[in-house]
């Protein structure tokens, strides 16, 4: 008989979703048998405590977590979060129960033996409960006590070979998405990118030394399955500068009705023959396509390069070659004045291997150098763009204004001269100008 | 339960210390058939809902087939896909971006078995494990936090209305008939962790009433400086108040300019806004972050307030339903939800919906409110 | 010879464009020569210091007039715009230099005798230099002296009858578009609404008792001949509710070429053969028309009244004939936290001259009241809307929150509830609290 | 010159005044053909530039030849106006709302007679009285301000400035060649006395130097309250100053947060800002305020800065000119400038009319810049 009834609780173990009550119980009840006769480090009950503060919440409409508090391993500034339950008496299993965050591999990828050294890790040491994965990126370890935080790095570092992600006024965990690993539209190695930079800036990642919190993304394409121009203050969006590569074959095959259009992502519904001027040519948003005997032409120069085309005909469409990314800076979530989706400060910049990513990061390191020193406590890229202006951002950069920089110029004028733009200075004389202008 | 040392030294962390490793390195865990078509691949589709051919220069192909799961697991079913994986796919695995599980394998023989395992597989509850589905022009996982399972913030919980709303929508997990593909997530309190500001269905927790001030402790607990500099809307003034005979430093919070953002109690836990009738769910809607024909958008207010209902939150469930199915209805094929309510005008969206606009869902929030009002005589009755 | 020399100015006489130079050296030697033998109330010379002083601004590249002074006409506050030159030695004619706003008539026709009463008076007691008008609709009498202002007031008044318009904090002057006078598309009648309620508020545009200008704007249609939509604190609009009304013959003698697309507007090039699917169906913002079986048909439902294609077809195509105007408020230029357009506050309400637009009064004067109660000094409406919200300009004007009212809903979940809205209020016991939430 | 009474009475003000009478009633005016059709009018025509015919359904027509004109006229310009009216037009006639002359006629015979008065018509220095245009697809008369000529605040002239820009465009005033119609507007500063904010092209006077600070006056002249309350950006403190051995109260201006936006100074004399050098013109462009098709549209800045040139500001003039032949080239039939460059991208927009971009054209003004940065990664290079 479980610990704690949970009679809320059970109502979710119906319904075709995976029901996180009913995988809880499994593992509540199977650190109750112990077939493996584990040492358990943390409360045996740690799930079924966990069941029940979660079923009082239910009741209650409130959370019963606490305030972390500073907890973490020694010389990091980040990777675990503490928290505490308000209710330690009722669920003393649960009344620390600080997660860490396990720095994920670029791309998601796993072998099953990797997966299966952090289960037993978990096991032991924790609640043996996971996210899989944060929304930042990491492995999420899910509840354990603080003296067991040292010994769970010591083990990842010493038997596993792996690090902790990021937490607190530090550079976060970088997350990419697939990419070239399984996806033709990939147009640079977002794996590769992702874990250079990691590797590159293991300092910043795990000793404060920011304002506040700092999250790269990286995307393949515009297409954005990472969504980083949603939710990281650098995001590198894949992107090219030459012709889409177009196989006019396919495009007559999709056209004749042989190919399916989007890769079969619309085949549950019956939405007619396939009609490339309504689904192709009339949704580009620029405008700058058309079909003519028989052909597709772009007017490449006029794309925007929003994949759309290449989406809906991707055997027939294809990026060009000559490929890199932009990168677009200062998304965030709302806290404090709104969100911000990033905006682009590099249309274009080469994604170069071969002399280890330079000039990514001196864009990186130019824009850290500037937030370090004019950043304010909590406050995050975006927001300092807010407030110094865009203009700030291109200086300490050495980055030109181009139109790309902007959706539209500024509607209002009031432009903020610098004396040294305007002829003849600032300093004037009153009493020389009241010689032409009596009072 | 004896103390077991993992080999650490309490009284000298230094010994033998290793740090700035980073993660493992993604090469030693691509299967084959990835490490070997890597920056190859020519094309792919979807076969059908969660089952992925992608189709390499070389001529390999990898078969993916997608399954959806509650990202919150126990080791048991971690360890459960490992052995499915060891099974069927030469002991690799990946996790998607949105929290599905994706198992690879290199031919495509190897696939209905691998599906047939699967679907076969239920809790004892009776929910599936591993449902195949989430790709193309569907629902797939929703985006989640932590919700009263974590975290000290939220205003709701988050696995439990996931779970409620997948339910709801879990038709359309296993199928592609909607116009676009259609991505809900949720966030349980306004620090928004996830994309939940840009998708098609947000589902945000929200407190409503300020902050109470636990005085007697709040000047022992926190830094009062910060407190009040934590605050977006300068609500938060300093204030020395009487308690128990003695006069401490506390702060005083003007409800009036309170917008029941919890930062203020994120930097200060004597703060604190969680409340049984006043935290509940914003939806919003009509947000998307790709770049495809239109630019990212940011998610709308559609409705201001549903209170919370567990265990399984049946009107959130409900009005997120009835968006899908009019959206289903009335989009253009290709059209994300919001282009399409931009397209027909939201008065449409919420005469199509049936949702009641209130005067909370005019913007009122600094300058930028003003761009959101109606400046132009085009409307539609 | 001119009393001044005027060597840039007279580089303004050449060219096509009525040079406006030209015109104040005619008026100039006009005066001079006196031919009616005018009894001049103010200096003959005027005309010629103002050419002079302009002259010198030229040189200087800088004005040289100073500040006003209030300066007005007794119990009036508006009206006049004192001005003093700031070389008054050099150029005495112009050394006070007042112009008064002459409340232009509704529509700004003109009996050619009532002119003349203008100009004869303006040349015994003025400059005799006009502008026709000024930007906000006035006729403007440029340049007298301060002791003529009674003077001019007491002749307008008794014998042109005719009253000076506003300045100041006050309604300033109404103006409207031609409409129904000589428009087909005008959906009400502009004149009589602009004239009844400059006739109404006469008290509030001659005595300031607001915190700053306020301006209405009457256009007969979405087309805003008058600009009410930019620059007018209340924009009176003129739309309908039913259907456009299509004569098909009409549309096919469009189609057919034999009548002018828009009306022979663009008349100046070759456009090419008039295509009613390119030119009218693609662009209706909405998309809800169609042309089938040579009839054009039209989703009237989904019409948002742009006028475009009526525009185009003026001859086919005829606004409803259930006609009212929306009412826009709060547009405003830049000082001084930027422009406001017009936002949208009653989507339709009827013109009524019956009821002497009573309706329309209701809502002008639950907006005045809630801004001389809460706009602070020089706050014009619009800002007042900004910084109270929109909510609040519901509240007064008790009109219901319709998704007409925005563009789009907020994408902030920022919303300031109120106390009474939130279930169970906000009193609440810490104490209450700490007994389910332990410290 | 000797006073002549009106009959008012100084020492006695309110004898026989009369008061709150409003401006005549405009039924007053109409000549007769429009007051028989009100309300009735059909359809109308454009039948060459400047002159346009309305047809009632009572068969009555009505001819309209619009000339443009200077809006700052003289009283012998007026009745040279009423002259002709007379001859023509039964002593009737009308200013449009950007203030053109319109000489109405009721019947087709006397159009031409009219007209060719009208272009018959020179002044001494060589332009034209009454030249016939401003309908349709051209440009039409500038809307201005007082500039140079009236005002204490300017920046720029206005007078001057618009002679020397419709010289240059004039044979769009006469021609109907254009897209779209194309409305220029003028203002000598940022009060901005007209719609230039919404305008296909504006003009406007801008100060580049913050206010000189007159400290021996400034507390006798101004309400120091007042002119520090006037300022936008909060640049404006108060100050106490030695001036000629005596502290004065005065104001100190922060000048690196300043706008130059003038608003102390219209508060307060002795703040001017007024220079030769600083002072200048900033180029809008693709405002409208109709509700054609698309919205209203607020104009944007496409030049920062061009130096004021009196007596012909020719480098305004060109720059204008050139934006009016690309615009004329590449937009589509009924495109109006900002519905253009929006089409084409304002990078294309830039690359196109040859204008350069600079960084004073990215917005960095208060919160809703932001919105105006692009946040997307479509863009054309
Ligand atoms: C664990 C995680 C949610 C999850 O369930 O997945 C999480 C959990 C917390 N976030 Fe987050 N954030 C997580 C991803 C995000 C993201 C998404 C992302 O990184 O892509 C965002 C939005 C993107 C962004 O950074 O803007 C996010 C925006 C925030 C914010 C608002 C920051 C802002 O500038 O607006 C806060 C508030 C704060 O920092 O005080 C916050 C704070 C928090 C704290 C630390 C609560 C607090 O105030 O102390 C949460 C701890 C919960 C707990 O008890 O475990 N979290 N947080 C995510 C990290 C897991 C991982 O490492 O993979
Ligand atoms: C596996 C994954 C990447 C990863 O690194 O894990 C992925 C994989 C693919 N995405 Fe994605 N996307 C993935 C998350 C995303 C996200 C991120 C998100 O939702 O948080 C987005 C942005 C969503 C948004 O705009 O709100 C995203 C927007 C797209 C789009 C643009 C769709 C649109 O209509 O806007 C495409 C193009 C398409 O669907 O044709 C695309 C296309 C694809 C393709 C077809 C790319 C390819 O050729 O392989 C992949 C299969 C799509 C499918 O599932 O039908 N992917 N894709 C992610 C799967 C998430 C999941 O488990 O469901
Ligand atoms: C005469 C006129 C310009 C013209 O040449 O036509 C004019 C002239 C002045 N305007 Fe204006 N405004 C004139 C129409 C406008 C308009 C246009 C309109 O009404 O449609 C606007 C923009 C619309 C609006 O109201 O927002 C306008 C917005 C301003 C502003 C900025 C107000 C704001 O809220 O942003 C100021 C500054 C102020 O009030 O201190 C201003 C101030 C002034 C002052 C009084 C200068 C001052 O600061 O004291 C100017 C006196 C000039 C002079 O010496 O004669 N004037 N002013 C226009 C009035 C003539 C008339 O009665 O017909
Ligand atoms: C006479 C006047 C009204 C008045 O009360 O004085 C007027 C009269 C007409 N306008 Fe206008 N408009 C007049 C100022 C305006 C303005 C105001 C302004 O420019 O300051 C606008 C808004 C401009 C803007 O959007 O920036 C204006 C936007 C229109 C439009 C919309 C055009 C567009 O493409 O957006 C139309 C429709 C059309 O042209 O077919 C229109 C149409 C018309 C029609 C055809 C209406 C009719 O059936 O009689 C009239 C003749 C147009 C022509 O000149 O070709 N009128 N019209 C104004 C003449 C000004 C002048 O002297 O040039
Ligand atoms: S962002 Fe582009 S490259 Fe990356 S997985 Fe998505 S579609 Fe592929
Ligand atoms: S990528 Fe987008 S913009 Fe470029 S051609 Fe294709 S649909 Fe058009
Ligand atoms: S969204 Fe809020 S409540 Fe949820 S995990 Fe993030 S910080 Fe915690
Ligand atoms: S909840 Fe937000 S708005 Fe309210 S007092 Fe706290 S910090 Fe301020
Ligand atoms: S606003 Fe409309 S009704 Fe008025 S003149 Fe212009 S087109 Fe005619
Ligand atoms: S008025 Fe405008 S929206 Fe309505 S049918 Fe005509 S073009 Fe379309
Ligand atoms: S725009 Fe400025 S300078 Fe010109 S008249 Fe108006 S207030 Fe005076
Ligand atoms: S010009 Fe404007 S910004 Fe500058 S000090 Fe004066 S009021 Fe302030």
């Amino acid at each position: 008989m479980a610990k704690h009834e949970t009679p809320l609780l059970d109502q979710l173990e119906s319904g075709p979703w995976p029901s996180f009550v009913s995988d809880m119980k499994q593992e509540a009840e199977s650190r109750a048998k112990n077939a493996n006769n584990i040492n358990y480090q943390i409360p045996v009950d740690v799930v079924e405590d966990l069941l029940g503060v979660l079923e009082l919440s239910y009741k209650d409409g409130e959370t019963h977590w606490k305030h972390g508090g500073i907890v973490g391993v020694f010389g990091y500034g980040g990777g675990v979060i503490g928290r505490y339950c308000d209710q330690p008496e009722k669920f003393p299993g649960v009344a620390h129960f600080h997660t860490l965050r396990v720095n994920q591999p670029s791309g998601k990828f796993y072998t099953t033996e990797y997966l299966k050294q952090l289960c037993d890790l978990w096991e032991m040491r924790g609640s043996g409960i996971t996210n899989m994965h944060g929304s930042t990126g990491d492995i999420i370890f899910l509840g354990t006590t603080t003296k067991q935080l040292e010994e769970i790095f010591f083990e990842l570092t010493h038997n596993l070979n792996q690090d902790l992600g990021g937490s607190g006024s530090n550079l976060r965990t970088p997350a990419d998405c697939i990419g070239a690993a399984r996806c033709e539209y990939a147009c640079y190695d977002t794996q590769d990118l992702c874990n250079h930079l990691t590797q590159e800036y293991q300092d910043e990642l795990h000793r404060p030394a920011f304002p506040y919190k700092f999250k790269f993304k990286f995307d393949g394409c515009p297409n954005c399955c990472v969504a980083s121009i949603a939710r990281a203050d650098m995001s590198f969006i894949g992107t090219w500068k030459d012709d889409i590569r177009i196989d006019q074959e396919a495009v007559k095959a999709y056209v004749a009705g042989e190919l399916k259009p989007n890769a079969g992502a619309h085949a549950g519904r019956d939405w007619g023959k396939f009609d490339i001027q309504k689904e192709v040519i009339d949704l580009c948003p620029t405008k700058c396509m058309w079909y003519e005997n028989g052909k597709l032409e772009i007017d490449n120069k006029e794309c925007t390069r929003c994949m759309h085309c290449i989406n809906v005909m991707p055997r027939a469409l294809r990026p060009g070659k000559q490929t890199g990314c932009s990168i677009l800076v200062g998304a965030k979530a709302p806290i404090l004045d709104g969100a911000q989706m990033g905006s682009l400060l590099v249309p274009f910049v080469e994604v170069n291997k071969d002399n280890d990513y330079q000039e990514i990061k001196d864009v990186i390191e130019a824009i850290w150098d500037w937030w370090m020193e004019e950043g304010k406590n909590r406050e995050r890229l975006g927001e300092l763009m807010k407030r110094q202006g865009f203009q700030k951002l291109l200086e300490v950069t050495g980055i030109d204004p181009v139109p790309q920089h902007v959706q539209e110029p500024r509607h209002n004028p009031y432009i903020f001269w610098k004396e040294e733009e305007v002829e003849g200075g600032w300093e004037r004389d009153i009493n020389e100008f009241r010689k032409h202008h009596l009072r | 339960m004896a103390f077991i040392s993992s080999g650490y030294d309490p009284e000298n962390p230094m010994k033998d210390r290793i740090t700035d490793i980073g993660p493992r390195n993604y090469e030693e865990f691509y299967p084959p058939v990835i490490k070997n078509n890597k920056g190859k691949w020519l094309y792919h589709e979807v076969l059908q809902p969660g089952v992925l051919v992608h189709v390499s220069e070389t001529g390999d192909e990898v078969y993916t087939v997608r399954v959806g799961g509650a990202r919150l697991m126990s080791i048991s079913l971690v360890r459960e896909i490992c052995e499915i994986a060891d099974k069927h796919c030469g002991g690799y695995v990946r996790w998607t971006t949105r929290n599905n599980v994706e198992f690879m394998v290199d031919s495509k023989d190897k696939v209905q078995p691998l599906i047939d395992d699967l679907q076969g597989r239920k809790f004892a509850g009776g929910s599936y494990k591993f449902p195949v589905g989430g790709t193309g022009a569907g629902i797939t996982n929703i985006i989640h936090t932590q919700g009263w399972i974590h975290c000290h913030t939220p205003a709701t919980d988050a696995s439990g209305p996931v779970k409620s709303v997948m339910d709801e929508v879990f038709e359309d997990f296993q199928n592609m008939r909607l116009p676009a593909h259609l991505r809900i997530s949720l966030a349980c309190c306004l620090n928004m962790c996830g994309a939940v500001h840009c998708s098609d269905i947000a589902i945000l927790g929200y407190h409503r009433k300020p902050p109470m001030v636990d005085h007697e402790y709040l000047d022992k607990m926190c830094e009062i400086p910060l407190a009040i500099a934590s605050c977006p809307t300068a609500a938060i003034k300093p204030k020395k108040v009487e308690v128990g005979g003695k006069t401490v430093n506390s702060v005083e919070v003007n409800q009036s300019r309170c917008m029941f953002c919890g930062n203020c109690y994120t930097m200060c836990p004597c703060l604190p806004l969680a409340d049984k009738e006043g935290d509940g769910i914003v939806l919003m809607v009509g947000g998307k972050v790709s770049n495809r024909i239109s630019a990212p958008k940011f998610s709308k207010v559609a409705v201001a307030f549903i209170p919370n209902e567990p265990p399984r939150w049946p009107k959130t469930a409900e009005t997120i339903k009835k968006i899908v199915e009019t959206y289903a209805a009335d989009a253009n094929k290709y059209e994300r939800l919001g282009e399409w309510a931009e397209r027909i005008g939201w008065e449409r969206f919420f005469e199509k919906t049936g949702l009641e606009f209130t005067h909370h869902l005019i913007d009122d929030f600094r300058d930028p409110a003003y761009y959101t009002w109606r400046q132009t005589s085009q409307f539609k009755f």
